[in-house]
């Protein structure tokens, strides 16, 4: 989140779309209820499916599954239409006033660059023009054709309201009320925020979507301020600590890129990665990218890791360049027999992960399964699964029992980059260990048969630093916290410029900020945005539990340690002007007052823009400074645009002629059949959770008094396809897609109404994705056995949320 | 206002309803059962002058500065002759083994050789002046002690809504009293949402307190804070700090369904007080009621 | 002027002499005959707190955790009331945290295996496990180690071997797997936060 | 037995008779046990006022078979009112309130004797029904289950005081009807005074039954 | 001694249904959960059973201009003052506390199920395996203890919350006040004010199993306020007569047969 939970208060209008907040999120929708109660907060919920979150919210629209890029295109055209922005704030803070590079241009769907073979966009077109000595063009009059703002005018103009409406299926009056009230923020003392969770990431425009909504939060001057911002409720306790800690192929630890094969050397590597910019007034806080690798370099390697060396560059394993290898890969790659071994930690993919059906049986095919988890759950038993014949299945499967979070000492962080510091209450019960130990005792046991076997490309596994035990040989968080955050390894001495003040660190103290990273390998950190988490005398920031809240926003500056440095609202330079008075004195979140910034931590020492020579733009992670209304660095165009879903109901799509976004990779083993616009199966459908469950139900289908308030799967139709189909309320239904099929009760509702969609119906299913076929016994099996494998062009997550099926009497 | 005989039948009925529950202490709980009457007849009927100004410094108030010290809380012309007469009557019955006291302290007060002032600005470190007190009143120093506390804690809590008022929203995040200084005697958390509330004995103020930090010496609870309970009646605990070997009796999850008051409660606990002294622990405040063994009182906090 | 804590503890920490009870004539028998029979029957319990963070969505709401001294085992979770998001409440969710601790039969508490076509799961001790899966580990990435791509740079990669690790546990053993899973040369590195 | 003795009742008759009646006492006193609090001495006497539930529920079921016996057997005799000669009996009230001359003869049973019946027969079987209803009220409909208590009371009401009735006029009511009852044998004088009709049938049809004169007994029709 | 009378208020436009309370009746009660099936409906169990005090109820509605709403309410005992239960309870099993609201002796229940067909809002239910009737008891054990029920302490939105019957009366008319619309407090105006009263979005007839007069069933008061005592007196007339017309009128003895068996008999 830009945000955080707390901050939700603020707010003067919250949309609540793509989440189900009061159901999932139940302490962050009480915030939510506070805002409404405190300042009158206008709440919108905009999802397919009446739920109790619009229950308790002020109107509900119901628009058709996966057209969210149509719904807020059409908001950004009223916006834009209407005078609505946020004049000073455009101007200054995002680059609506750059030029656009000349051959660049977009047309009937496909942006400049399209390779239909690769299915890959070749940005060389996406550029944006630049002075002689470097920095970006502007037009501060915003009247250049070519400007950002009158090319993303012009982009917007074709989101018409007929063409939303019939595209979205949304009456037109819902969409002018929705519009009209959120963008009513779009003014200093008014703040506007958006809460989203996988209804947005589930899609094959997942990405884009999120891109739209902070385009609009630029427009209306909502990002950086308090009770604005664009959050993400996210699912898992450690979801944020898991992505920053980067268990993902993509990045390591810190959202360093993973090295790829054609950059062979360190200095090749970091030129890449390593951004400029050439406007002294852009902060271009990643031009630090070289200090943040090397010292994650030497965190890993410690002492092995030289100049000489690159630091043990080489030891780490490199991706083909435009490879990808998520979730979807492996399966894709287990299926065809070419994964041996995996390790599933704390997870239930057979359950969780897309087309399931193909899932376990992929697992089939594996040498050895090391699962580690505090139940039992459908991944680790799919040899005993349903149409498995164990005697078939030659798969060695270790089942490790683990500590649960309450039993085990370790810092958790929540979706608000709160890193919270948790104690360890009870011994895990019988042989279970915390997960931590298991990895280091696995590790340790790797490297001594290593040590004693030699092997392929020993060196990273023998010069890997793992000395994380206590005198009792038991894990020791608190020294992977410290080794994260980072030490000095030789004595140095940081003298700050402006401030004239010199201070020396011993060798052996921790790194008290990531500003004091170097790129020599003198300090190491095993995550540059963690460093800070400990004083230079070794006080964990994280245990802090510090009641003040002296701004009143709800900031709890000294309540557990909010990476980067503590700062609880990104890019809070935005919510001041150009000479430093916060927009909105009612929440005053930062203000330059003499020459200091007071409030939240700023973005960065310096000074105002207003002052040319020490002033820095806002958004100081940006290469050039300034929110991107156009936005080169996402793979499928710079603008976001609507793209009917993989499986839709449309045969094609009515914005352009791209039907699927051009730029998702496209499955084809044999169980990943599409059936687009196919009168088989006729239903737009979409998956969710429920309020009892959690996410694959490994956790809460164990415990009786849940399990008795949701028991089985259901599909929710509405009453008008029910009465159609013949189908009674709680009747068993049979709910299939092109891939698979599933079992379940028919629960009849008023809450799914069909959409009027290109002038015809379109009806739309729902179904919940918490059951498995393990417990209870004989209870429905998983509904991600009818999900398509398909996912977002950036970032690979899947799309669950539209899918078309077929639903009959059994 | 509840009407005056309507306070005191609430004070008996909460009286006997601690009574009630722990039997075992009823004769502590009769014995100082009319103090308390006559502070509630007292509480009624004392009109005090309003405080003249005070200056209050909110700076030093957040680092830990008790309004006590900085300005008197006490006017020159609070009615505290009559005060004490009251209270030595009361006192008769209620402990007339030591009835010699109270008449000289009742003569002294008649005939005005006690100052008050010098006590009362003292507070909450009134040991020094208690002795010299006794010795010139020729009276136990436990019942002049008994009486001035009374009487300090009467003008307190008349006064408090005004006092209150001073610091009205500001955060006080120390484990002694905002007002007078004193440590808690007790402590209350509350049912629905577990906030603790610490009670000072002295001035009758209760304020909002964390609760894994401990109030005495404010060490960070998370390996020193353990609480004692009573195996079928996890409603009556003990909070004790292993750092400065310190306890606060709680009461655990009180609601508002029937009105109580926690000097009451206080008193009619005092095994837990018993029991946690004989483990070597002492009270954070220490009041008349709360200490047995004369000797290891004096090892020092 | 700042106030140490130190100095203003001498200030209101000296215990009056005259305090004691005793002289007041109050009889106190019944009351030590009622805390020695409690202490007798040892009726009295003795319990420590820890704070901790709830194991299901991310809003991250703070729970105290009450623990048995004697037994070690968790009496009783409920909401933090000084945590600034969930000010001590909980939703129906966290407050049956309580049900994914060592209460609930279902949790796991031996290693399980299960040999290669076989339909039952066998209880192994933990050493062998380990040993076990450390030899599987090494001689699945040795085969399947691959050096050089097939543009001929080198990668140092291990294909052969997946890892699902988890957003459900502590920061700091997401750390340790994900330099574990690099130290391996591992590639398919994924987890829920994907999903 | 005295010699001279005639029999009015035979043991048929009289075991359906005291099958149903203790039955019926036993229901009224558990039936009061469990509708009044007061009462509620009557359950502990026999263990706890669930046994009282269940000593009810079962003696019910006897009630229902003597009740359907006993019905099957008296409802021609007593069930049917011979106008003309019973409307004079009720005129003169049977000769028990207010002092009359002439009682008009009555037969086998006097028009009191059969408001009984119709009585026990009618409030028996209401109490049948709305006791078997509310002994499993979970199968019917509430509105109907609902009714059903008050019935029972009804019917109870209207039992339990003409019982007192039957219970006086049976005993110390008219002296030396009991032994019909007990022994089935009644004097002469009895009979002459309470059912002379009855009397002089028997006679005529020769069904009269002496005690100590040998005569083939002829099957009583029943 | 008489303790304040105790109301607990359900404002059911706080609630999102998270059902916490559902689940916090049942751990202190120790109330097991049973197999279910999915019958339709998001409210499960799909009715108030004996393991199952207190059960949030979904219906979803239409209103005049066929927006959809969803109306949540929490269900169970709602401890009438004028209790039926108690009325007609043979083995006074139930009966009223000192907080106003109706407690149950479950050792004393003989399963006679009458109370289960006097109840006005058809609460108590009966379990078949110990042969006895079930209800909440705004969680008498806590509440003697100074402890709030366990679905107030539960609750996250502040919906459910319980206090002295005048404040929290007042809390609700206000609230209805703020609310406006077809708001209204229910429960405070039937059988002289239950001891748990709702705040409604909407008219009572809009949520289900919510009855719109709720009152003592006639039958009830026939039976137990008109038959009941008439059948005592009945008896004890009917005895006293007999008694009397002993006296008076004397029994009816036949008269001694001479042999010559004259037509005798006054």
């Amino acid at each position: 989140m830009t945000n955080h939970y707390i901050d939700l208060k603020n707010s003067d209008c919250i949309l609540i779309m793509g989440s189900n907040a009061a159901e999932h999120h139940p302490i962050a929708f009480k915030w939510i209820l506070r805002a409404k109660e405190q300042n009158g907060a206008t709440l919108i919920h905009v999802d397919p499916r009446y739920t109790r979150t619009s229950a308790r919210c002020d109107f509900h629209v119901p628009l058709r599954s996966g057209t969210d890029i149509a719904f807020l295109g059409g908001m950004i055209n009223y916006i834009i239409a209407n005078n609505k922005w946020f004049k000073d704030y455009v101007l200054n803070y995002t680059n609506a006033s750059f030029i656009v590079g000349q051959d660049y241009f977009f047309k009937d769907g496909l942006f400049s660059g399209y390779d239909a073979k690769t299915r890959k966009y070749d940005k060389a077109t996406w550029v944006l023009e630049k002075e002689g000595n470097g920095i970006p063009k502007r037009d501060m009059s915003l009247q250049n054709p070519r400007c950002v703002f009158q090319m993303l005018k012009e982009h917007y103009s074709r989101y018409t309201l007929e063409k939303v409406s019939s595209i979205t299926g949304v009456s037109k009056e819902d969409l002018v009320k929705v519009y009209a009230a959120y963008s009513a923020t779009g003014v200093p003392d008014k703040a506007g925020t958006e809460c989203y969770a996988l209804g947005w990431t589930h899609h094959t425009t997942g990405s884009q979507i999120i891109r739209t909504m902070s385009i609009i939060q630029l427009l209306l001057g909502n990002m950086g301020i308090a009770g604005g911002g664009v959050n993400a409720l996210r699912g898992e306790p450690n979801v944020q600590g898991s992505t920053d800690h980067a268990i993902l192929y993509n990045i390591l630890p810190g959202y360093l890129k993973m090295p790829t094969g054609s950059l062979d050397t360190l200095e090749k590597y970091l030129h890449k990665c390593t951004p400029e910019s050439k406007d002294p007034q852009s902060a271009n806080y990643y031009q630090n990218y070289p200090k943040f690798f090397v010292s994650f370099l030497m965190s890993m390697f410690h002492d092995k890791a030289t100049k000489e060396n690159e630091f043990g560059y080489s030891w780490l394993p490199k991706m083909d360049d435009g490879a990808a290898y998520s979730l979807m890969h492996l399966f894709d790659k287990m299926y065809e027999g070419k994964i041996k071994g995996l390790f599933a930690v704390g997870t239930d993919p057979a359950v969780s992960s897309p087309n399931a059906g193909k899932v376990r049986k992929a697992l089939e095919k594996l040498d050895w399964m090391v699962g580690e988890n505090i139940f039992n759950n459908e991944t680790y038993a799919f040899w005993k699964g349903p149409g498995v014949d164990p005697q078939k299945v030659k798969t060695e499967v270790f089942l490790l029992p683990a500590s649960a979070s309450m039993e085990k000492e370790g810092s958790q962080s929540n979706s608000g980059r709160w890193v919270q510091w948790k104690y360890k209450a009870a011994e895990a019960p019988g042989d279970a260990i915390p997960v931590g130990e298991l990895t280091i005792k696995i590790m340790a046991e790797i490297k001594a048969l290593y040590a004693k076997e030699g092997g392929v490309c020993p060196e990273p596994i023998l010069n890997l630093k793992w000395d994380y035990t206590d005198y009792k040989g038991r894990f020791d968080s608190l020294k992977v916290a410290k080794q994260i955050n980072g030490y000095f390894l030789e004595d140095t001495v940081i003298e700050d410029k402006d401030k004239k003040t010199k201070t020396e660190f011993k060798k052996g103290q921790l790194v008290p900020t990531f500003g004091n990273l170097q790129l020599d390998g003198s300090t190491s950190s095993g995550n540059w945005v963690m460093a800070g988490s400990f004083t230079a005398e070794g006080e964990n920031k994280m245990a802090k539990r510090g009641k003040e809240d002296s701004t009143g926003l709800g900031l709890y500056p000294n309540w557990s340690y909010a990476w980067p440095v503590n700062r609880r609202i990104i890019y809070n330079r935005a919510s001041c002007d150009v000479n430093g008075n916060p927009y909105n004195p009612k929440r005053k979140l930062l203000a330059w007052v003499g020459d200091k910034w007071v409030g939240d931590v700023p973005d960065g020492p310096w000074p105002p823009q207003a002052n040319k020579e020490k002033g820095k733009y806002p958004f100081i992670m940006k290469q050039d400074g300034l929110g991107a209304l156009f936005g080169p660095g996402m793979v499928e165009g710079p603008f976001p645009e609507h793209y009917e879903p993989l499986e839709g109901p449309l045969a094609q799509n009515p914005m352009s002629s791209q039907r699927i976004n051009p730029a998702i990779k496209i499955f084809n083993s044999e169980l990943d059949k599409v059936a687009n616009a196919d009168e088989k199966f006729p239903y737009v459908c979409t998956t969710y959770s429920c309020t009892e469950h959690w996410c694959s139900g490994a956790y809460t289908r164990w415990q009786m008094w849940l399990l008795e308030m949701q028991p089985e799967l259901y599909v929710e139709i509405g009453e008008v396809l029910a009465k159609e189909r013949g189908i009674k309320n709680a009747e068993k239904v049979k709910v299939s897609s092109v891939r698979g099929e599933v079992e379940c009760v028919a629960m009849v509702t008023k809450r799914f109404r069909p959409f009027t969609v290109e002038g015809k119906t379109v009806h739309q299913v729902g179904l919940p994705f918490n059951y498995g076929w393990l417990f209870p016994e004989g209870g429905s099996d998983s509904t991600n056995l009818l999900t398509p494998t398909v996912g977002d062009a950036n970032t690979f997550c899947p799309e669950y949320k539209a899918f078309m099926v077929n639903v009959s009497k059994l | 206002m509840k009407k005056k005989s309507d306070n005191i039948s609430s004070m008996q009925i909460i009286m006997e309803r601690a009574i009630e529950k722990n039997p075992h202490n009823s004769n502590v709980i009769k014995a100082f059962s009319p103090i308390f009457i006559v502070r509630n007849q007292l509480m009624e009927n004392l009109r005090l002058k309003k405080m003249d100004s005070f200056c209050f410094d909110e700076v030093k108030f957040r680092q830990g500065v008790p309004l006590i010290k900085q300005g008197s809380l006490f006017q020159k012309d609070d009615p505290w002759k009559d005060i004490v007469v009251e209270l030595v009557k009361s006192a008769k019955g209620a402990f007339p083994n030591l009835r010699k006291d109270w008449e000289c302290i009742e003569s002294a007060a008649v005939n005005g050789n006690i100052s008050i002032d010098d006590y009362l600005r003292a507070v909450p470190e009134t040991e020094g002046v208690v002795n010299d007190w006794a010795a010139k009143v020729q009276a136990s120093p436990a019942a002049v002690n008994i009486v001035l506390r009374q009487l300090a804690r009467i003008i307190l809590e008349a006064r408090l809504k005004d006092i209150a008022k001073v610091i009205q929203g500001i955060d006080w995040q120390k484990g002694y009293c905002p007002i007078c200084g004193t440590h808690p005697v007790i402590a209350q958390i509350q049912e629905k949402i577990g906030h603790r509330y610490l009670y000072c004995p002295q001035c009758s103020y209760k304020w909002h307190f964390s609760r894994v930090i401990c109030p005495y010496c404010e060490h960070h609870g998370q390996q020193g804070m353990d609480f004692f309970f009573i195996e079928d009646n996890e409603r009556e605990s003990v909070f004790a700090c292993d750092h400065c070997k310190r306890y606060l009796i709680t009461l655990n999850q009180a609601t508002n369904l029937n009105d109580y008051n926690l000097d009451v409660s206080a008193i009619s606990l005092i095994h837990l007080d018993f029991i946690m002294q004989e483990k070597g622990f002492l009270p954070m405040a220490v009041c008349e009621w709360n200490i047995f063994q004369g000797n290891e009182v004096e090892r020092q906090g | 002027m700042e106030i140490t804590r130190r100095g203003f503890l001498s200030l209101s920490g000296v215990i009056g002499s005259g305090l004691v009870l005793s002289p007041l004539g109050i009889d106190l028998k019944p009351m030590m005959a009622y805390a020695e029979e409690l202490n007798k029957m040892n009726r009295i319990k003795a319990a420590k707190q820890s704070t901790t963070v709830c194991s299901y969505c991310s809003v991250g709401c703070g729970l105290i955790c009450s623990v048995d001294k004697l037994t070690g085992k968790i009496i009783n979770m409920e909401g933090d009331p000084d945590h600034p998001i969930n000010e001590g409440s909980l939703c129906a969710k966290g407050a049956g945290l309580f049900d994914t601790t060592e209460a609930n039969k279902h949790r796991l508490k031996k290693v399980l295996y299960r040999a290669p076509m076989s339909d039952k799961w066998e209880e192994k001790e933990m050493d062998w496990a380990l040993k076990r899966i450390a030899r599987l580990v090494k001689d699945t990435r040795d085969k399947g180690f691959v050096t050089k791509n097939a543009k001929g740079e080198l990668v140092n990669r291990c294909e052969n071997i997946g890892h699902l690790g988890s957003s459900n546990v502590d920061n700091e053993e997401c750390w340790l797997m994900s330099v574990k899973a690099r130290a391996l040369g591992l590639i398919y590195i994924d987890h829920q936060a994907r999903v | 037995m005295k010699k001279g003795m005639i029999q009015a009742t035979d043991a048929f008759e009289r075991i359906t008779h005291w099958l149903l009646a203790i039955s019926c006492l036993v229901l009224c006193i558990t039936g009061l046990g469990m509708m009044f609090h007061s009462f509620n001495f009557v359950g502990t006497m026999m263990g706890g006022l669930k046994s009282l539930k269940y000593v009810h529920n079962f003696t019910a079921l006897i009630f229902i078979v003597a009740l359907y016996m006993a019905v099957r057997m008296w409802w021609k005799e007593a069930g049917v009112f011979v106008l003309p000669e019973d409307l004079d009996w009720i005129k003169a009230a049977g000769g028990y309130l207010w002092h009359v001359d002439k009682v008009p003869e009555v037969g086998k049973y006097n028009p009191g004797q059969k408001a009984f019946f119709l009585v026990v027969a009618l409030c028996g079987s209401l109490m049948v029904v709305t006791g078997l209803i509310m002994w499993a009220p979970l199968i019917f409909p509430v509105w109907l289950v609902r009714w059903m208590y008050p019935l029972h009371a009804l019917g109870f009401v209207a039992i339990f005081s003409f019982f007192f009735v039957h219970l006086y006029l049976g005993t110390i009511g008219s002296p030396g009807s009991a032994p019909a009852m007990f022994s089935g044998w009644v004097t002469r004088a009895w009979l002459l005074k309470q059912h002379p009709k009855w009397l002089k049938e028997m006679e005529e049809h020769g069904t009269l039954v002496v005690y100590g004169e040998e005569k083939e007994s002829i099957e009583h029709g029943h | 001694m008489k303790k304040m009378e105790l109301v607990k208020l359900i404002d059911t436009t706080r609630c999102t249904a998270c059902r916490g309370c559902q689940v916090a009746c049942k751990q202190w009660n120790e109330l097991p959960g049973l197999k279910t099936k999915n019958w339709g409906s998001y409210q499960n169990p799909p009715d108030l059973q004996w393991n199952t005090w207190t059960l949030i109820r979904f219906n979803e509605v239409a209103d005049k201009d066929n927006r959809v709403k969803w109306l949540f309410r929490k269900d169970g005992c709602m401890h009438c003052t004028d209790a039926a239960c108690v009325k007609v309870c043979p083995s006074g099993a139930l009966y009223h506390t000192e907080y106003g609201t109706v407690g149950i002796h479950h050792e004393r229940c003989i399963g006679c199920k009458e109370c289960m067909a006097a109840c006005p809002f058809e609460i108590p239910k009966y379990d078949r395996d110990t042969d006895k009737v079930y209800k909440c008891d705004l969680c008498y054990s806590r509440i003697k203890d100074d402890q709030q029920p366990a679905c107030v302490k539960s609750c996250p939105t502040g919906a459910l919350s319980i206090g002295a019957k005048d404040a929290m009366i007042k809390k609700a008319y206000d609230r209805v006040k703020k609310l406006g619309g077809d708001a209204n407090v229910y429960g405070d105006q039937f059988v002289d004010g239950t001891h748990v009263i709702y705040v409604l979005q909407e008219k009572p007839e809009m949520y289900d199993h919510l009855p719109k007069h709720p009152r003592v069933p006639f039958s009830v008061v026939a039976w137990k306020d008109f038959l009941k005592p008439i059948s005592l007196l009945a008896a004890g007339g009917v005895l006293a007569g007999s008694f009397l017309h002993y006296i008076i009128h004397g029994p009816k003895t036949p008269d001694d047969i001479q042999e010559n068996k004259t037509q005798g008999g006054e």
